[in-house]
């Protein structure tokens, strides 16, 4: 085995050891360890990439010292590579952007602690990408689950404290009905490893045997993977924890959390139970009905905000939407945009979080939109950076929000039956999310005469304007080069089977 | 319905108890019970899975007399599961009832609805 | 002791019921401690001593007496005791 | 080849512009559009009095939770959408377990050759006698190794919530105020009959913790079980004798160092033996005679280092939920 093989238990090993680490540190120590984990495990990520490329083969590597149905093991291909670099390189990001904020709004004392929680949420996610056994990504999913929590209530006033409380009872429900339909799936086949629990559940179909508990523990795990990332009945708590909490944490839980949760699901779907027989049964067309609801209501809901924060964060539920009706096509192409759209909806989400509080800072910390008149005029930076995240979200060409829509609808068109609803769908959502991103970016470069407020150029934020350039640079890439993007997680999804 | 419901008589009892913590969670109004209703649905998850490992007839798993057949004892693996599960219910508690204490010294209520209409009054 | 065990079933039935529609706190808390205890001598029938011996270490120590601290600091412990402790301050 | 241009030419490049737009100068907008400055707005202050009071009057209607017809019906909607949504799930629940394998059988689909290896060879590759701890502690390590992070985290975010700071600069944080700290019935009283219990029943209760953790892979028991009865014990000490006589003994920074060590050592010891199992290395560790104290491998080391994290951590909880530090 080469040595590249052990990167993967490495990022997440490491990123465990930084969060204990972290406990003994100063805040500001604890700062530099952790960007030097993230950027360690993106490097790593990046390395293991270009050599899965280049084997064109994933491997599995044992965790311990025995093989497989008896020992834990993590397995790594080019998806989950690539994910994992994907996800370093927007953490890493989103916690330069906003580092300056988390100084106003976190005590001094408490920082370390709010970087052991990065840490520790950096390694679940790795975890969860990674992991190839149902347990262990239970256990990490409790992990990612606690410290997106404490994400939320780091800043603590009264309205993140009782987001946090409202998401904790959401997540936990979902968390048990996540275990519960792992259990049942246990007794099924008695295995508990992803590939094991495959082979049982093709024989399983084929002799027909334990029909409907095999359906019922399918349809637990999805549900509670669903509530825990926020699909659309169940997004009440989401405006309040990504509004008010730090932009860092926001940024962060927007484009990552949710995202470890729905890239478990793709794991679900196409290592645990198989694709084709997922398809069969009747639960793609729950998530493609309620798919299509978060999209329109939760552009809805957007339009009615009138806090920037807010808006972006109800913009959320609708591109979560869009993720979930990918899976509800059941078909690959479906599933390939859904990906693309994870890619897309991260890189575009954070920056705008990370541009919004460039915004607000020259309107007086006030994030309502009639402070935010002419913001773009006080600061140039973020005004640009938001203005192409916008065209992003709705989905001008030569940014990503566009290649992703036009992925959803090849996909859609590739359907029978569902290809009308999507595609009149996936216009009104367009129209929708135009309405409120071009009303806001119209409204931050209306004139004012007010000039009470501070102008910010380029010596002020020097960190904060290169993060922003940077995380449009992503975005462009995201956009120009689709097809090698596109290409890999073809070449992923093969190696997932 | 199945042949046996009436054989499965444990697992029955864990999914009315994981139903009964599923409504507190949802309806009762109170933090503190909603958190008890949380421990009594994870509760009965691990009831659920330790009646999986159970066989009728043959002993807990710690090797007695050198004897390791399969024969011998019940299977580990949901013991172990539940361990872990056990552990994290109550990190997960301990968590939930901090963030009582908190929300009760900012609100002086421990009703999730009484604090959001105070939230939205305050117009923060 | 298949009896036993449904007998012990049956009160973790009537303890979860029960814990729901009482009114006082400190007796839900006190109800949920004798679930977790029944629980424990579950899970002894069921050949796990493993787990009856971490839950009756945990759930019915551990997480009753952060349930009683919690309620002590919400004063949802007898509001008339307190009040004559402050006098005697 | 760069041509020098004078600084007139300069001005009317459009690079000129864009530079003096983005460091915040003359912006190109402002002057085309017409701006009229407005009248000096002078509010009438009986008005704004007025004002202030309809905006109270008209927030303490909307926000009348209890008089709000349609507040109700939605609650009541709400109440009878989630008791048939429980039903609903019990009944799906019942159905699905009424075809599942019966219980206590031993031909389950559960009952496979990964059991089947767990008891046989459990014994011999572990080295522990309690095939349940071998298990999660050798054969499904990284699973415990998370389980152990759980905890970790959880207790960060206890910190964060509950501990009371000072600023530097010696100011009392705000949250000290709305914790109260000075209030006196928490501190634990001098009772005579609870000291005199805990002196016995103290050292008995950690002994037995002890036991327990030390004992963990030869019975029933192990880290996480052993260290919540010492944790337990640490807490009747605390509910006895008072914060003061703990604090000589056991502060935050014990608590922050025990908690490292135990962690540091859990992960190292863990990598090293994935990374020798993964690259099929030879480790080093022997297993002993089983059935001895010192056998098992690292199981008996991991079990003392979960048990001293659980005990810290439980300890911790409860002195952070009563008065917010050590």
């Amino acid at each position: 085995m080469d040595f590249v093989c052990n990167f993967p238990f490495f990022s997440i090993l490491l990123s465990l050891f930084s969060g204990t680490i972290c406990s003994i540190l100063p805040g500001r120590a604890a700062k530099v360890v952790n960007r030097i984990v993230i950027a360690a495990v993106g490097v790593m990520s990046g390395i293991l990439l270009v050599y899965l490329l280049g084997t064109g083969e994933s491997f599995v590597y044992w965790m311990g010292h025995f093989p497989a149905p008896w020992g834990n093991e993590i397995r790594a291909g080019v998806l989950e590579a690539g994910m994992a670099l994907f996800f370093c390189i927007i953490m890493y990001l989103s916690m330069a952007g906003g580092a300056h904020k988390l100084f106003d709004e976190v005590e001094e004392s408490k920082h370390n602690l709010y970087y052991i929680l990065i840490n520790l949420l950096l390694s679940s996610l790795l975890a969860l990408v990674y992991t190839n056994d149902m347990f262990t990504a239970y256990v990490f999913v409790e992990i990612n689950t606690i410290s997106a929590c404490g994400l939320i209530m780091i800043r603590q006033v009264g309205r993140t404290i009782e987001a946090a409380v409202r998401y904790m009872i959401m997540s936990l429900l979902g968390s048990g009905l996540l275990l519960f339909g792992l259990c049942i799936m246990y007794d099924l086949t008695g295995h508990l490893l992803m590939s094991n629990i495959k082979e049982s559940v093709s024989v399983l179909i084929q002799t027909g045997e334990y029909q409907i508990p095999l359906i019922v523990s399918v349809a637990l795990m999805c549900v509670g993977l669903c509530i825990k990332s926020a699909l659309f009945p169940f997004h009440a708590w989401l405006p309040d924890a990504y509004g008010y909490s730090t932009v860092s944490s926001a940024a962060i839980l927007s484009s990552l959390v949710s995202k470890g949760y729905i890239f478990l699901l793709i794991k679900i779907i196409y290592r645990v139970i198989g694709f084709d027989i997922f398809n069969n049964t009747r639960i793609i067309d729950v998530l493609f009905v309620f798919g299509l609801m978060g999209m329109i209501f939760g552009s809805l809901s957007a339009i009615k905000e009138n806090d920037i924060r807010r808006m972006i964060a109800f913009s959320s539920v609708a591109q979560i939407g869009y993720i979930y009706m990918g899976f509800g096509m059941g078909t690959q192409a479906g599933m390939v945009a859904s990906i693309f759209h994870i890619l897309s909806h991260a890189a575009t989400k954070s920056l705008l979080f990370i541009a919004a509080i460039g915004l607000t800072e020259v309107s007086g910390g006030s994030r309502k939109f009639i402070d935010l008149t002419g913001a773009g005029y006080r600061n140039k930076w973020a005004g640009v950076a938001f203005t192409a995240g916008s065209l992003s979200m709705v989905g001008v060409p030569l940014f990503s929000g566009f290649i992703s829509k036009l992925l959803f609808a090849q996909a859609a068109v590739q359907v029978e039956g569902k290809m009308l609803a999507a595609l009149i769908v996936l216009g009104i959502s367009t129209v929708l999310n135009a309405i409120y991103f071009m009303k806001t970016v119209i409204r931050i470069y209306a004139v004012t005469g007010d000039t009470s407020y501070p102008c910010i150029t380029f010596k002020d934020m020097k960190v904060h304007a290169v993060v922003l350039v940077l995380f449009v640079i992503v975005n462009i890439l995201l956009g120009v080069s689709s097809q090698p993007v596109v290409n890999m997680i073809e070449q992923g999804l093969a190696m997932f089977a | 319905m199945g042949p046996n419901l009436l054989v499965n008589y444990g697992e029955a009892v864990a999914a009315i108890l994981f139903c009964i913590g599923f409504t507190n969670l949802l309806l009762q109004t109170n933090l503190i019970k909603k958190i008890i209703g949380l421990n009594i649905m994870d509760s009965a998850i691990y009831l659920f899975l330790a009646e999986k490992g159970y066989i009728a007839g043959r002993a807990a798993p710690i090797v007695t007399n050198g004897v390791t057949s399969v024969e011998a004892y019940i299977n580990p693996i949901p013991s172990g599961l539940v361990l872990t599960g056990i552990v994290v219910s109550v990190s997960v508690s301990a968590l939930m009832l901090s963030l009582t204490i908190r929300l009760y010294l900012r609100y002086h209520t421990l009703n999730l609805d009484e604090i959001a209409a105070q939230l939205k009054k305050e117009g923060r | 002791m298949t009896a036993f065990q449904m007998i012990l079933m049956g009160l973790l039935i009537i303890c979860a019921i029960s814990v729901s529609f009482s009114r006082n706190l400190l007796n839900s808390v006190l109800i949920y401690m004798s679930f977790s205890l029944v629980m424990s001598l579950l899970w002894i029938c069921l050949e796990s001593p493993d787990l009856a011996i971490t839950e009756a270490a945990v759930g019915a120590g551990i997480t009753s007496v952060l349930f009683f601290v919690t309620l002590k600091k919400i004063h949802a412990i007898n509001v008339a005791e307190k009040t004559e402790e402050k006098k005697d301050e | 080849m760069s041509k020098k241009k004078s600084a007139e030419e300069y001005h009317k490049t459009f690079a000129f512009h864009f530079f003096r737009w983005l460091s915040g100068g003359k912006d190109p907008y402002l002057g085309n559009v017409e701006m009229r400055p407005q009248k000096e707005y002078e509010a009438d202050p009986e008005m704004l009095l007025r004002q202030e009071k309809e905006h109270d009057a008209i927030l303490d209607k909307v926000y009348d939770t209890k008089h709000n017809a349609l507040l109700k019906l939605f609650h009541s909607l709400y109440e009878i959408t989630s008791i048939l949504f429980c039903l609903f799930l019990m009944a799906l629940l019942l159905v699905t377990i009424s075809y599942l394998p019966a219980t206590g059988a031993a031909d389950k689909p559960v009952n496979n050759e990964v059991a089947g290896r767990y008891i046989e060879k459990g014994l011999e590759e572990t080295g522990a006698v309690n095939i349940v701890a071998g298990m999660i502690l050798d054969y499904r390590a990284f699973d415990t190794l998370g389980e152990s992070h759980v905890l970790f985290v959880a207790t960060i975010t206890v910190l964060i919530l509950l501990r009371l700071d000072k600023n530097k600069k010696g100011e009392v944080n705000p949250l000290t105020k709305e914790m109260n700290p000075n209030d006196r019935i928490y501190e634990p009283k001098n009772d005579a009959i609870l000291q005199l219990v805990a002196t016995f029943l103290v050292p008995i209760i950690i002994i037995f913790g002890i036991y327990i953790i030390l004992n963990g892979h030869l019975g029933p028991g192990g880290g996480f079980s052993g260290g919540a009865v010492i944790g337990a014990g640490l807490i009747l000490y605390l509910n006895a004798f008072g914060f003061q006589k703990t604090e000589r003994f056991f502060t935050e920074k014990t608590y922050k160092w025990i908690c490292f060590f135990s962690l540091s050592f859990y992960c190292l010891a863990k990598s090293y033996s994935f990374y020798t199992g993964a690259n099929h290395l030879h480790s080093i560790i022997p297993n002993g005679t089983p059935g001895a104290i010192l056998s098992g491998g690292l199981i008996l080391p991991l079990n003392i280092a979960v048990g001293l994290v659980v005990a810290c951590t439980m300890y911790a909880f409860y002195a952070m939920f009563r008065k917010g530090g050590f």
